[in-house]
């Protein structure tokens, strides 16, 4: 009997992952340390590393999100990248509002973009959004209640697999065009640039910079560990038995709808975080940002680093960007070949991600 | 346990102009263990779908004790007390054996509450308990992707048992089983009814001889016949119809 | 300009009396814009028949200058003095270039002079030309143009030019009459005249309100079919692009992300085709109808072997395949950019499918998008009729629906999934060939394309085609009835919103399979 | 030696590029050459007109190279894809200024692109050459505007198409792609054809979205909207993928220049060389360059481009010219002030004067516009543009316009 009583034990595998993570976060968090030693220092790092990492650091939430959405509850979104260009938005609006009078036309309430375009007053949605704690519940809140209205009519609906896909790829497209309507009051095509300031301090600075870094690499060490936490509960087993054999859940009486909203809504609004500290790092907003392909290639880091692995995500999102970062300068003419080339090698013969390979590698070594 | 009984009045069920079910009548008494026997297409499956709430009937009434089964979803109905074991074992192959019973055990089953749960002494034992009967325990901590079919049909009838419903539903819990699994499942059913009322829905008729109880033949969506199993299989329209073509 | 005094003192011994004018007019041609509109005018208003080559070249770019100022025409290799029809040397002249004014003045004169034409195609357009034009001098003419002419088609553009002139006249009971016959007609450029006309006749407010508020009475009906039209036209376009998804997608269950990519590939060989036959005279003007059955088979090979390469090894695993296509369209747009090059390529019409065709009602449609139109539905019959007629369709259909029997029976599935995923890839090049009448033939082409098609298929039911029929054109109606009051965006945003409410509702689709086979 | 594990290394893979990268840090050597930044979009959907401007610049570093380079130096090329994505323009412009340490850079197309890299200009100091005509509104130290600022583009075009010669329009439709570039100029129009006596009764403005391609709909609207009793002309500020489309709508629903002319502010030579343009003959463009212009300068620039790309099908239009006038005044600036340093090159780049292929001497002015002539064409049967108008002299740049009110209590410096 004692057998049942016991969880199983972690496996070394597991635990060379934790090792690893601890490492990592380790050597992300020296990286802006390193960026204040001298410019002749061996250890010297660039601005460039440092902030293009911080971006990466944000799709890496991105990702973790999304494997929670779909390596998890088996929601393959396609519109993930919509929550997180809606809490860049939450959040762009804020450092809009912070621009006050120093706007080109020095109005003292109105952004640039409403003075030449000929508003007299604030839309009433901006109302609001100069407080910090505000706008920091937006960026939370508005992601989460879209995923809450579209999850729960596509759940109740038990859409599932590719229906559920292309719905949400809609949903973003429908976003992206309405955004890029000027006359929605968003800036349209420019979205939101020139950025001064975030909570008293100057944007564009080094240390702006490093707070900033810092600030992902908090958001990114604290989603792991609640999505780690969740997944290791009753809850992240029943999400698992849903993705594997939904009807076989409900059979058990689970309500399928609510436990995928939860995780959906939950995912939202993490991707909403992830794109409100993204934001103010690359310096622009814009309805680009939901374009359906930025959301298929945050699938592709996923599927690339090996899903329902939380770590796989991790992993995919800082590979496949920094191969894109590479190539793009390194190949400019030729980059697209080598990253689809990429997907498609990855979903042939990983099915299960470079986790999976690594893991194959060491249970072959074992052998 | 103060039981309450399964009725279907004039239950109808059309798809496509097709009649799955045909104002098919049927009560099933607190404790009784049924027996449903029928060539294919007689509409087992369908009733199976509509006690649980899979499907909605076009006309007729599916009550248990009090409630309108037809009016809930299947996890209400499910969490009223009514469980369901497939015909072709459904378990989670990615979780543990241990994980599967532990998912079926009756608790309050929200998100909130899945993630505020925590494994109590009480809940292992009943875990080990359920393994235990079903002979698993052995396999605790393997993945129920790599079980054997019996032995997932087995993990399914566990995830039943743990489940703790007050009626049960079991369709073509034998397929595949050797003759030993066979004659164990029957004297497990015989057992777990009287605490339960549970449904079997067999085309084995050893299998159904072996419980020796009720039988109900369904043809074509209605009842064609009912009563012991001798009774039945004397019937000339029973004959007819598994004979007859 | 001394030098052409000269030149016209020589010229004029040589010339009569009503020559001289036209002698007179003719070096006004070679001068600046308003000169050559001026001059244009003259030689329309003089009505005499040797100025329309002259005119014609003029408009054409035929119409040459030396430097001394002598003006050349051009006719094919021939090139001859316009003053006296010797034979030139154009060594140093320059052809003259014009502008809109003088383009105006150019169709008003040989719009007049071509009244009398004998080939009723150029008395038509002589007659719109003039309608355009209305001036109170063209009443005579077209009153004898009236007289002589027999064609009915021509009298009514005829009378419409005659009534819109009249307009002009200061005779007041001529405007009655105008004002009458304008009223009658469906136009929206007679409308125009009217309108024009009540500013300055205050006395005649109350006839010209009635004659418009008639032309709108049917204005209204014409712009309904219109608008039906044009939904019916983007329909068919969506159409096209959902066909070959139906097919891959709602048959076989693949998402293909790279669909888009193939409808691109179809519209290259569309332009490779145009290049190639260009220089074989009896072929050229059938480069767009051959290009149909060469997208077709250009597409096919690539859907067979991303098939039979890649996609064959996902089976059943949707998901994935989504992912792999993505990967292999963003290689296809790539390739054809470095091949190709990223700028557009022009991709001619053939004349049939140029300009607008009228029809009763006055109801205007373009001729490209009626092709287009009745192009969509040709590709829809092939499809069924392949799917329902055929060898192929059989085993194909037996594949789908129960895939171990049909091997069982000797069917080679294999082959059935490679043939069935090429005959919806060459569906999207077909589509392609028709998107190259429309749209860029560029790199992105198929980017544009690729989330309406999965719509479509989704709304109108996965799996038939006649919902993606249906679905196809909702759609496109909805959007174009929407379009004047939301704006082009926010139509399109309303429609996807109403879509995905939709497909809450009924999640197969409007023609869904019903029943225990659509539970799977 | 202790063994790491497979998966600890992995976790690291990540952070292990982003570690080397440093590492691809050039060594000053003594003659190490000038680099000079690329940043156009070579894939995505800005591709179709960022390309050419990316071999134009090739163009010049190849031709200056073969003059000797500059300061005695070579000249080299570093060329990136920011692939039509804005935050990865800002990444790109980062990684030209920080990694690869350009000298200058020629980029952007977009407004959105340029206001992305223009704060990382900004802050690294860095050195752009921008292109492209554009809504104005804006002023950076570290931008050089070589394309043409609104009052030297479309004011002068309207003004035309109201003149005799250009049909004495009365009644104007405004259509552009929905975003800052068509709003700004045409809110600057409207204000401008209201100071006209053109009131908003007599205004159009209707806005599609990026890559529109069924015009059918707002064709028709425009051709009732002329039929109104007064002579009405189209100002297009389409851009991009979209024109192809609109303009074999306006030619089969019979649109024709004499009756509604059309003014596009985006479509040049490149636009119409996937297009069949005989149904379009006489609509109209207005640019500070054609490729028809008749100038030694510009036989030169075409004759370099010809040598340089070997397709005679390639054209030339006015975006290229201004990177090829931006180009030169840069390196004339660079050899005026002997050295490449941002700061010195900026205070010589002001005032620097070139024999343009446009026809006309331009000069850099203090607010980093050109000045610039204004030409006017039609559009001809092979594809090029018969120039029917144009000023006499440069019209200097007003980025900031007096039609836009708000710009009266604008702050300056």
């Amino acid at each position: 009997m004692s057998i049942a009583l016991t969880a199983p034990p972690p496996s070394r595998m597991r635990l060379g992952i934790r090792t690893g993570l601890i490492i990592a976060v380790l050597l992300l968090a020296a990286l802006p340390i390193l960026n204040m030693l001298p410019r002749d220092s061996a250890f010297h790092v660039s601005d460039f590393i440092v902030s293009v990492t911080g971006k990466w650091i944000c799709y890496a939430v991105l990702a973790l999100s999304l494997d929670l959405a779909w390596g998890y509850a088996g929601i393959l979104s396609l519109g993930h990248g919509a929550f997180f260009a809606l809490g860049g938005y939450a959040m762009g609006m804020h450092l809009m509002r912070l621009i006050g009078p120093r706007g080109a036309y020095g109005h003292p309430v109105l952004p640039d973009f409403m003075v030449f375009l000929g508003y007299t007053e604030l839309p009433w949605f901006w109302h609001g959004f100069q407080s910090f704690p505000y706008a920091m519940l937006m960026v939370m809140l508005v992601p989460g209640a879209l995923a809450l209205v579209v999850g729960f009519l596509a759940f109740r609906s038990r859409i599932t697999g590719v229906y559920l896909s292309i719905l949400t790829q809609a949903m973003t497209y429908a976003l992206m065009l309405a955004f890029f309507r000027n006359d929605m009051g968003f800036g349209g095509n420019n979205g939101f640039t020139d950025f001064k300031e975030l909570l008293g301090m100057p944007l564009g600075t080094p240390s702006a910079r490093a707070v900033l870094f810092y600030a992902s690499l908090v958001l990114l060490v604290g989603s792991m560990l609640l999505c780690a936490a969740l997944t290791r509960t009753k809850y992240g087993r029943v999400l698992t038995a849903i993705r594997d054999a939904e009807s076989r859940a409900r059979f058990l009486g689970y309500d399928t709808t609510r436990h995928k909203l939860f995780a959906f809504v939950l995912s939202a609004m993490l991707a909403g975080l992830a794109g409100a500290l993204y934001v103010p790092q690359v310096g622009i907003i814009n309805p680009g940002e939901f374009s359906p392909g930025n959301s298929i290639e945050a699938v592709i880091w996923v599927a690339v680093g090996g899903r329902g692995t939380l770590v796989g995500a991790l992993l995919g999102a800082f590979s496949v960007n920094a191969l894109k970062t590479w190539l793009t300068s390194a190949a400019p003419d030729l980059w697209l070949f080598a990253l689809g080339g990429l997907f498609v090698a990855v979903t042939l013969f990983l099915p299960r991600g470079l986790i999976g390979l690594f893991d194959r590698v060491k249970k072959g070594r074992g052998a | 346990m103060k039981g309450r009984s399964l009725y279907l009045d004039g239950v109808t069920v059309v798809f496509d102009g097709f009649r799955a079910l045909n104002n098919l009548s049927l009560v099933v008494e607190p404790g009784e263990l049924r027996a449903i026997i029928g060539p294919n297409g007689a509409g087992k499956t369908t009733m199976m779908d509509v006690i649980t709430g899979k499907t909605r009937p076009t006309s007729g009434t599916v009550r248990f004790g009090d409630m309108d089964l037809t009016r809930l979803d299947e996890p209400t109905i499910a969490n009223l007390g009514i469980g369901r074991k497939f015909q072709k074992p459904t378990v989670f192959d990615d979780l543990t054996v241990f994980e599967n019973i532990e998912l079926a055990l009756k608790a309050p089953r929200g998100p909130i509450a899945c993630i505020k749960w925590h494994l109590t002494g009480e809940a292992a034992d009943r875990i080990g308990q359920v393994m235990t009967e079903v002979g698993l325990v052995e396999r605790a901590h393997d993945p129920a992707g790599i079980l054997s079919h019996g032995q997932r049909q087995w993990l399914e009838i566990g995830m039943l048992l743990a489940q703790d419903p007050e009626l049960l539903l079991v369709d073509e819990p034998v397929a595949g089983m050797t003759d030993a699994e066979t004659e164990h499942t029957a004297a497990m059913l015989v057992g777990i009814a009287g605490k339960r009322s549970v449904v079997v829905v067999e085309h084995d008729l050893e299998f159904v001889r072996a419980l020796g109880r009720r039988v109900t033949v369904l043809h074509e969506g209605s009842v064609l016949s009912e009563g012991s199993i001798d009774h039945v299989q004397n019937d000339p329209r029973v004959i007819e119809v598994y004979l007859g073509r | 300009m001394r030098f052409l005094l000269v030149l016209l003192l020589l010229l004029a011994p040589l010339t009569g009396r009503a020559q001289d004018a036209f002698s007179d007019a003719l070096p006004g041609l070679g001068g600046g814009f308003a000169q050559q509109a001026e001059a244009t005018d003259r030689l329309g208003a003089l009505g005499d028949p040797r100025a329309v080559p002259i005119l014609r070249a003029l408009s054409d770019g035929r119409l040459l200058k030396r430097p001394d100022g002598t003006l050349l025409i051009r006719e094919g290799d021939r090139v001859t003095e316009v003053a006296t029809g010797a034979a030139a040397d154009p060594a140093g002249a320059e052809p003259l270039r014009i502008n809109n004014r003088v383009r105006q003045a150019l169709r008003g004169a040989l719009g007049r002079l071509s009244l009398v034409s004998p080939d009723p195609a150029e008395r038509l357009a002589a007659a719109e030309a003039v309608f355009r034009s209305r001036s109170v001098e063209n009443i005579p003419l077209l009153e004898a143009a009236l007289a002589r002419e027999t064609l009915s088609r021509v009298r009514e553009r005829l009378e419409l030019a005659l009534a819109a002139s009249r307009m002009a006249s200061p005779d007041e009971a001529a405007k009655r009459a105008g004002i009458a016959a304008l009223g009658e007609t469906s136009s929206a450029e007679a409308r125009g005249i009217l309108l024009e006309a009540r500013a300055t006749n205050p006395a005649l407010a109350g006839e010209i309100d009635a004659a418009i508020a008639s032309i709108d009475r049917r204005l209204t009906i014409r712009h309904a079919f219109e608008t039906l039209f044009q939904g019916l036209s983007l329909g068919s376009v969506l159409l096209l692009a959902a066909l070959g998804l139906a097919v891959t997608f709602g048959v076989m269950g693949v998402i293909n992300m790279a669909h888009g990519e193939f409808v691109m590939l179809g519209a290259y060989t569309t332009f490779v085709m145009q290049e190639a036959l260009r220089d074989i005279p009896g072929l050229a003007p059938w480069s767009l109808p051959l290009s149909v059955p060469a997208a077709f088979l250009v597409a096919a090979a690539c859907g067979a072997a991303l098939e039979r390469g890649l996609i064959r090894h996902l089976y059943g695993r949707p998901l994935e395949t989504l992912l792999l296509t993505f990967g292999v369209g963003m290689m296809i747009q790539q390739a054809v950019r470095l091949g190709f090059g990223a700028q557009n390529r022009e991709v001619s019409s053939p004349p049939w499918m140029q300009g607008t065709l009228e029809l009763p009602l006055g109801v205007m449609v373009t001729q490209n998008r009626l092709w287009i139109l009745v192009f969509s539905l040709a590709v829809l019959g092939l499809t069924v009729a392949a799917i329902r007629f055929t060898r192929f369709g059989l085993e194909m259909r037996a594949v789908t629906q129960n895939r171990r029997i049909a091997s069982a029976m000797g069917i080679r599935t294999g082959r059935v999934d490679a043939l069935t995923f090429a005959f919806g890839s060459g569906i999207a090049g077909i589509a392609g060939v028709a998107l190259s009448q429309i749209d860029n033939v560029s790199p992105n082409l198929g980017t544009g394309y690729i989330i309406d098609s999965f719509m479509v298929v989704v709304f109108g039911g996965v799996g038939s085609l006649a919902g993606t029929l249906v679905g196809a054109m909702t759609l496109g109606v909805v959007n174009k009835m929407l379009e004047p009051f939301a704006g082009v965006v926010l139509a399109k945003v309303f429609v996807l919103v109403a879509i995905m409410f939709f497909i809450q509702r009924r999640p197969r689709g409007l023609f869904a399979l019903k029943g225990r086979a659509a539970e799977q | 030696m202790t063994r790491p594990t497979l998966t600890r290394r992995a976790a690291l893979a990540g952070l292990g590029a982003a570690l080397t990268a440093p590492a691809i840090r050039p060594s000053m050597a003594q003659s190490a050459p000038i680099k000079i930044g690329v940043l156009h979009s070579l894939s995505g959907t800005m591709a179709i007109s960022e390309t050419a401007l990316r071999d134009t610049v090739l163009m010049m570093v190849e031709y200056q190279n073969s003059k000797g380079g500059l300061l005695g130096r070579r000249l080299e090329a570093v060329v990136v894809d920011p692939a039509s994505n804005w935050p990865l323009f800002a990444e790109k412009a980062r990684e030209l200024l920080q990694v690869h340490k350009v000298d200058v850079t020629f980029g952007c197309w977009t407004s959105v692109s340029r206001k992305s890299v223009l704060p990382v200009f900004e802050e690294l100091n860095g050195m752009l050459f921008y292109p492209v005509q554009y809504e104005g509104e804006e002023e950076s130290r570290n931008i050089f505007y070589t394309g043409a600022a609104p009052n030297q583009q479309a004011i002068p075009a309207v003004e035309y198409l109201m003149s005799a010669d250009g049909g004495g329009a009365q009644r104007i439709v405004l259509l552009g792609t929905d975003y800052v570039y068509p709003r700004t100029t045409n809110r600057i129009l409207r204000g401008f054809l209201n100071s006209k006596g053109i009131g908003n009764a007599d205004i159009m403005e209707e806005y599609t979205p990026f890559g529109h391609s069924d015009w059918q709909g707002i064709v028709t609207r425009v051709k009732a909207f002329a039929n109104q009793g007064k002579k009405t002309a189209i100002v297009s500020t389409i851009n991009g993928d979209a024109n192809v489309p609109f303009y074999r709508e306006l030619g089969n629903q019979g649109i024709k220049a004499e009756d509604i002319p059309c003014v596009a502010f985006s479509v040049g030579e490149e636009e119409l060389a996937g297009i069949d343009t005989r149904p379009l003959v006489g609509h109209l463009a207005a640019w500070n360059y054609f490729m028809s212009v008749q100038s030694p300068a510009n036989t030169e620039f075409k004759n370099l481009w010809q040598a340089y790309i070997k397709n005679p099908r390639r054209v030339t239009n006015d975006p290229m010219e201004a990177t090829y006038t931006g180009f030169n005044m840069w390196a004339q600036a660079v050899a005026a002030a002997r050295t490449t340093a941002v700061d010195a090159v900026r205070t010589s780049v002001i005032g620097q004067e070139f024999a343009a292929p446009a026809g006309y001497t331009e000069k850099m002015l203090p607010n980093h516009h050109l000045s610039k002539p204004v030409m006017i064409g039609e559009v001809q049967a092979d594809g090029q543009f018969n120039i029917v108008w144009k000023t006499p002299t440069v019209v200097p740049a007003e980025n900031w316009s007096q039609f836009i009110p708000e710009n009266a209590n604008r702050r300056r410096g």
